[in-house]
């Protein structure tokens, strides 16, 4: 019988999510199970009338990367009452029971982040932080994470500037020249993904700067090359295959009426030269 | 003499850069037409739109039925009862004749909704009573000028005013249309109306006005009653100097054959033939809405043609676009300048050598220095006044701007020129030296295609005159042989003729 | 030709027309019921016929979804048939031509409208149901509203790309009210209160700088938009405010975006767009202010001069443009409920397509309101098929270019030829 | 009032102007050199004065830093006195009254960027330094030839906003290229061409349907917006495209955005930036082409009947405005040394401003190309201070709309006074 996922991702322009839609869509043709995946644009709005248009398209399971936790909830009710189970993925739903959750943390993420530039700084010095689009929840999870890791480092750090690069390589590279402007005495930067770190590597390097400590996120593989090179330190890895294939299969195995954890790993680790 | 309804004292206004009213005083009677006149830029619309509240006024006053008033706004006159037909026709193409007559003033219902039956109605008792069968229903841009006149002219009627104001209201009115605008004028006169009335047709001065009220350069020059006037002191007051010969025609030797046009047809114009010979004045003459234009405009290539042959100076002639008509000699000058003619944020210089900046090329660039040599060399012989060569187009006056669109006719050395209402809405100053102009070129060679509405104007100055109705070539006449009656019976037998077929 | 071969012209064409219909609909059913939608490969559908065979099954239906593309290409012949008479037929006779002409003219969004659900339809087995069309309404609703306020720009020759910010400033300080008023009963009223008024004040500041100031509406609002988006993203600290149902007005505010009448058939979003259409055409066409509007996007000159309060009529359209804004604010709060501070990002590009392609032309002056939801329902239809028929969303938003640019070349070229 | 009084004021003017400015630019260079800014409150003056005095340092410099408040006071007060001469001047001298009116509104983007400047100078420390304005003119080297592609288009009365998406498109290209190619020498030279290619081409495809179907330029280019963001997502796959020195064509790509000549001294980018302006002052003002611009900007219709071949110098007019889209792609790609398929988004509103803030009007026929330059740098340099003082990003937006709304409001003004 022919079994058909849908599976919902917050931003298929956003390579995390595009690395977990390829992953989904092999898992899937592996299975023999077809799979609908549908962009959310970053856009609560659009990523209701995704889910919508999946009910209508009589989907057999959603796998739901919601755009925004707390907006989620009331879709996830629509679908179960439509009797198609849910499973979350990266993000969690607020306010709903789903078949199960497979977690990946943002703020862990950005903390680890943070705490291996502050170790690397001596503990002490100035830093600053590249943040991501005003307002999308990953954005704003990360910039968490770097805030908890600063709190712990007591009064020794100091953040000298904290700026939006809306996850734009481009405003990341002008951002960085303006800070390294305004505080050429800045020992590293946290950036909220890789293509804005790789923004601020330019900068630095093209400002003769070797010594700033930069650390991204998403693991991309600019970012990779880039630590590879040693001009960046490290980024943070969060597993999208993984977790695209862990859905599969869990959706899978619920379907086929076997239990399912409420609560699946997919641990975030930092990646270094080593 | 009727009452005087309406008194405007010592009016003063200034644009920057520009004195447009020194001191201006103006009577309107009751029953009375009071014609505005002077040359263009004289300050008249100025003066009318001090009086209707579009534009405040530096000093004076105005007294309404011997009150001072000042009004703010358009809506604040009207609503006094004065009504003003401005110099553009103010009509939204887009919307129908009964919304546009009623706009600003719908009638509503209780509910608030609009009233539309009752505004039809009356729209058509309206157009009734200025004498044109019109659908209140139909739009605005299906209608001819004239009809569009007409409407405006209905639209002041609606106010009920006790003044009106008509700002060269037959500027762009054939004269069958001039006499039932006429004839609405005498019932307002007879209502006990009174009017204030601009033209630059002095003729219709002494058909239909009472007094006139003569301005030269922003100043009041005068009040005086129409009878103690004659056509040659009224224009001596209006430019400050005498005026002799209204039309300089002069009479020069027959050219070759320029522009044969056989069997030309298309969705506008139907089996046109007409020969045009250098250094001639060939008049055409009809009807608004006769095809005059569109003769013209398919010659220059902006419609398609369906059928026919043309040659120019003894070459075949096709053109699909204006830019390959002006390469193989053929120039139109529009007859709506600041509308299609001049670009108005362009300067002088740049508005001349627009069509012909191919001449002046250096290399890639335009040569400044060939360009300022040409331009001044125009200004200087065609008389154009303006303070600079980098003046604006659109601070220029109205006869200085068809001056200017005569001049990049000229730079681009025609062979056949075509004039469309050369000198509609110009004063007689300006007028006579377009004239001299036109005269000119035909002593060069060039072989002129004139259209124009004013009669007197084709009888003065063309060579041959043909006449045009529905599209088609209804007659010739020669210089000698032309009045205005057989003008007149040619389109009328026509009329005789279709009105015999369709039986 | 006599009126005798006029009628028989007429009556041929209506024949190969509802004959063509009938045959396409019932293919298409057919198709449909044994769950397959017709593009599918002539393998797939052989596969399927087979096993319909062997588990028994017989009848019509079977027949017409075996015989599936042979008897789609009679129907494409018969309709081909009908046009061709309807050619024929307008070139004999001015009747026919007029209303063609009307049909072509004054209905065009209808017509498009109707071949793109006609397309659709045979892309995907569940595209026309009745639970996919509310579902698209729904989906549409804050879009066609935002769309109704620009209508009133554009339809002045101007512009309101602020609306997606104005969207999102009002929906967030609805959900702030909520949300630090968990308590309070009247919440939920002061919620849509405060959004309403931050719309029509948004809306005001637009008008007052366009209207008494004369500045451009294009870099007016340009200007708001980047504004309000910055105090959306200061009055939520950039994380989205998430409505939950502990709060006293949760069920009042959200059910303006979630809840439903007529036993649910009826979803309250869909009620609303239909409300504020039904007033916008009222305003345009049955009271003076419409009238005004019209004419200042036709002239503004000659409306100024015909003593219309130019200003004010300008300054109130873009007053009602976010008064609107704010409406859709609301809508899309309570729908998802959950305020976003990056709501409503790039809407007013959406809103402004749908306009267009209701034939409301951007030099102003013409339009007509009603068709801007039909616009509306143009790109929310093309967004669902895409959806459901799983078009990579690389490949979407080519699409939509395309269509877009589509709709209104079939604008341009059916104007030109008048 | 006689000559002799009237040049008694104007040396008086020139004297508070000179003083003033000459004092305040001293106290806040004093300041300066103290690391200190202005605005920074007088405790912490204090506590810097007596730190100094106390590590022994005297001279003028300290005591201009010590008494900066009311010394500053004093300079306004002398350039209040200046202005005051130069108003009563030009109410006795029809000369003065002419140059004050030429350089208020013929040069004013001029005056506002050097209040801008002089503002900003006394914000930061680092602001007025040879080192950050390299810095902002390399930032906004890219934003500044979109704008002046973007300026062809406004200049006809149109309007591109195509641009971000043609220059992620064919940015990403160029690096598609490179990394396919990793051995071939001559990859760099093969994707500049292809992205210059790219940005011809979608200004063609822009043209095309503006000039020869007659569409709106706000609608079509709204939909290639969405095509070209469509394309560049399924060229990249969604993912950046790195370039690495691997390859072999990475040192004459890259060197385009991140070269410079004169010893490091200046940029590449800025030099590509200066040409291509030339260039376009060069086209609009030097030759046929740019006065045909300016007349269908401001008159189309008599542009046409005129001979200008208006279907052509649209086209032209797009595809320039491409052309320099691809251009700017190829900076941005090379500066960063990778390609996003997010790259560029909304920069046409950026550019958008500059045009206007620039002064060029939004309806056509009037504007100068330097200008726009004059407003990619306000804008530029408004970022920049922001970034420098850490103003929190949402109100950064906030700011900047405001900016915007100012200059096109002091513009409309001065316009008004004509
Ligand atoms: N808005 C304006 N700004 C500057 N100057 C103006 C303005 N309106 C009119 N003028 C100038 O004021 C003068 C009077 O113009 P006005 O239109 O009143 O002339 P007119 O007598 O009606 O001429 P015409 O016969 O051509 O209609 C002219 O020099 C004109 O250029
Ligand atoms: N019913 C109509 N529908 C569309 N266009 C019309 C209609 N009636 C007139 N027009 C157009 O309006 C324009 C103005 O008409 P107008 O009466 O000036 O004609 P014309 O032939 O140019 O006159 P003239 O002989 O004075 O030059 C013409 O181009 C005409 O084709
Ligand atoms: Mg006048
Ligand atoms: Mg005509």
């Amino acid at each position: 019988e022919d079994i058909t996922i849908g599976a919902l991702l917050s931003d298929t322009s956003n390579t995390f999510f595009v690395t977990m839609a390829d992953a989904i869509e092999a898992k899937g043709a592996e299975l023999g199970v077809k799979t609908i995946i549908l962009d959310g644009a970053n856009d609560s709005a659009k990523d209701v009338t995704n889910m919508e248009d999946l009910i209508a398209a009589g989907v057999d399971f959603v796998l739901y990367n919601p755009v925004d936790s707390d907006a989620a909830a009331a879709v996830v009710e629509k679908a179960t009452a439509a009797g198609i189970p849910v499973i979350s993925i990266d993000r969690s739903v607020n306010g709903a029971e789903v078949v199960s959750h497979i977690a990946s943390d943002n703020v862990y993420g950005g903390k680890i982040a943070t705490e291996m530039i502050i170790e690397l700084m001596g503990g002490e010095g100035a830093i600053a932080e590249i943040q991501g689009m005003a307002g999308a929840s990953a954005a704003n999870e990360r910039h968490q994470g770097f805030d908890e890791a600063i709190a712990a480092a007591g009064d020794k750090i100091t953040v000298v500037s904290s700026q939006i690069g809306d996850w734009d390589t481009t405003k990341a590279m002008g951002i960085m020249e303006n800070i390294l402007m305004a505080n050429p005495e800045v020992k590293g930067v946290f950036c909220a993904n890789d293509n804005m770190a790789i923004g601020a590597v330019q900068a630095c390097q093209q400002n003769g700067r070797s010594d700033v400590i930069i650390v991204g996120f998403d693991a991309e593989q600019i970012a990779l090359d880039a630590i590879e090179e040693g001009t960046m330190v490290a980024t943070v890895q969060q597993q999208p295959a993984l977790m695209g294939e862990l859905g599969v299969e869990n959706a899978l195995k619920y379907l086929a009426g076997e239990a399912v954890e409420p609560s699946i790993g997919a641990p975030v680790a930092l990646v270094t030269k080593d | 003499m009727g009452k005087m309804i309406l008194q405007l004292k010592g009016i003063d206004k200034s644009f920057p850069g520009v004195h447009a009213l020194r001191e201006v005083d103006l009577n309107v009677y009751e029953g009375e037409v009071m014609a505005l006149l002077g040359e263009n830029g004289a300050g008249k619309s100025t003066l009318m739109k001090v009086l209707t509240g579009v534009l405040a006024r530096d000093g004076g006053e105005i007294l309404y039925q011997g009150k001072p008033v000042s009004y703010r706004n358009v809506r604040q006159a009207q609503d006094d009862g004065i009504a003003i037909i401005h110099q553009e026709l103010n009509l939204i193409p887009k919307m129908r004749i009964y919304e546009n007559i009623f706009l600003g003033r719908e009638r509503k219902k209780k509910s608030g909704a609009l009233d539309i039956r009752t505004m039809i109605e009356t729209t058509r008792e309206l157009l009734e009573r200025v004498r044109v069968q019109l659908d209140p229903r139909e739009r605005i841009e299906n209608l001819s000028i004239a009809q569009q006149q007409m409407v405006e002219i209905a639209k002041a009627l609606l106010l009920d005013a006790k003044v009106i104001v008509m700002d060269e209201p037959t500027d762009a009115l054939p004269d069958e249309e001039v006499d039932s605008l006429f004839g609405v004028i005498r019932q307002l006169k007879a209502q006990g109306k009174g009017l204030i009335y601009i033209t630059h047709r002095l003729k219709e001065v002494f058909e239909i006005c009472d007094r006139a009220t003569i301005l030269r350069d922003g100043s009041f020059i005068g009040e005086l009653p129409v009878r103690e006037l004659n056509m040659e002191n009224l224009v001596s007051m209006m430019v400050g100097r005498e005026l002799t010969e209204q039309f300089p025609y002069v009479k020069t030797a027959r050219g070759r054959e320029m522009l044969v046009v056989k069997g030309l047809s298309n969705a506008h114009v139907h089996d046109i033939d007409l020969t045009l010979y250098a250094g001639e004045v060939l008049g055409v003459a009809g009807l608004v809405g006769s095809g005059r234009t569109e003769l013209a405009k398919t010659l220059y290539g902006l419609y398609p043609w369906e059928k026919g042959e043309v040659t120019l100076n003894g070459k075949p002639y096709r053109a699909e676009k204006p830019s390959e008509a002006i390469a193989q000699g053929l120039f139109y000058m529009t007859e709506d300048r600041k509308r299609n003619g001049l670009v108005m944020l362009m300067d002088v210089a740049g508005n001349i050598t627009l069509s012909s900046l191919s001449r002046i090329r250096k290399g890639m660039s335009i040569d400044a220095k060939a360009e300022r040599e040409i331009v001044s060399d125009y200004i200087e012989k065609i008389n154009i006044r303006t303070p600079s060569m980098r003046q604006r187009a659109r601070n220029l006056s109205g006869g200085n701007q068809q001056k200017v669109v005569l001049s990049k006719a000229l730079m681009t050395e025609p062979n056949v020129l075509i004039l469309d209402e050369p000198t509609r809405g110009i004063d007689v100053g300006a007028k006579k030296e377009i004239y001299h102009l036109i005269n000119e070129m035909k002593e060069r060679g060039v072989a002129i295609l004139m259209i124009s509405s004013e009669m007197p104007e084709i009888l003065g100055m063309s060579d041959r005159i043909l006449v045009l109705y529905d599209g088609r070539v209804r007659g010739e006449l020669d210089r000698e042989e032309a009045t205005q009656e057989k003008i007149m019976s040619l389109i009328l037998s026509d009329i005789q003729r279709k009105e015999a077929v369709s039986v | 030709m006599n009126s005798q071969s006029k009628a028989i012209l007429f009556v041929l064409m209506l024949v190969c027309a509802i004959l063509g219909l009938a045959l396409a609909a019932s293919v298409v059913n057919a198709c449909h019921s044994f769950d397959n939608v017709l593009f599918l490969d002539g393998a797939a559908r052989s596969a399927r016929v087979a096993q319909a065979v062997e588990a028994g099954e017989t009848g019509l239906k079977l027949t017409l979804f075996q015989n599936a593309f042979w008897l789609l290409g009679l129907a494409i012949l018969l309709l081909a048939g009908a046009l061709w008479c309807l050619a024929r037929l307008n070139k004999v006779s001015e009747r026919s031509r007029g209303i063609t002409k009307l049909v072509l003219t004054s209905y065009r969004p209808l017509v498009i409208l109707v071949l793109v659900t006609l397309v659709f339809s045979c892309l995907h087995v569940r595209f026309f149901t009745v639970g996919n069309f509310t579902n698209i309404l729904r989906q549409i609703s804050h879009y066609a509203i935002l769309a109704a306020g620009v209508y009133f720009a554009i339809l002045l020759g101007g512009i309101d790309i602020s609306v997606g910010s104005v969207l999102a400033f009002s929906g967030a300080m609805g959900a702030f009210i909520l949300s630090r008023m968990p308590e309070n009963s009247w919440s939920a009223l002061l919620a849509i209160g405060a959004a309403l008024l931050i719309g029509i004040g948004a809306g005001l500041a637009n008008g007052f700088f366009i209207a008494r100031c004369g500045l451009q509406p294009m870099i007016v609002t340009l200007a708001t938009m980047s504004i309000f988006r910055g105090l959306t993203l200061v009055l939520t600290n950039g994380a989205a405010i998430s409505l939950s149902k502990k709060m006293a007005g949760y069920g009042l505010f959200t059910g303006l975006g979630q809840g439903a009448v007529l036993w649910g058939a009826l979803p309250i979003p869909i009620i609303l767009m239909a409300l504020i259409y039904a007033l916008a055409f009222y305003l345009l066409n049955r009271t003076a202010f419409g009238r005004h509007m019209y004419a200042i996007g036709g002239n503004e000159e000659a409306s100024l001069l015909s003593g219309i309060n130019v200003q004010k009529v300008k300054t109130l359209a873009y007053t009602i443009s976010g008064l609107l804004a704010g409406v859709a604010g609301i809508v899309v709060t309570a729908r998802v409920a959950s305020a976003t501070p990056t709501a409503g990002q790039s809407y007013e590009m959406d809103a402004i397509a749908a306009v267009v392609i209701g034939g409301t032309s951007l030099r102003g002056g013409e339009g007509k309101v009603l068709y801007t939801i039909i616009g509306a329902l143009i790109i929310g239809m093309l967004n669902n098929i895409l959806n459901l028929t799983n078009v990579s969303s690389y490949y979407q938003t080519v699409v939509k270019g395309i269509v877009i640019l589509a709709a209104v070349l079939l604008d341009a070229k059916s104007v030109k030829k008048d």
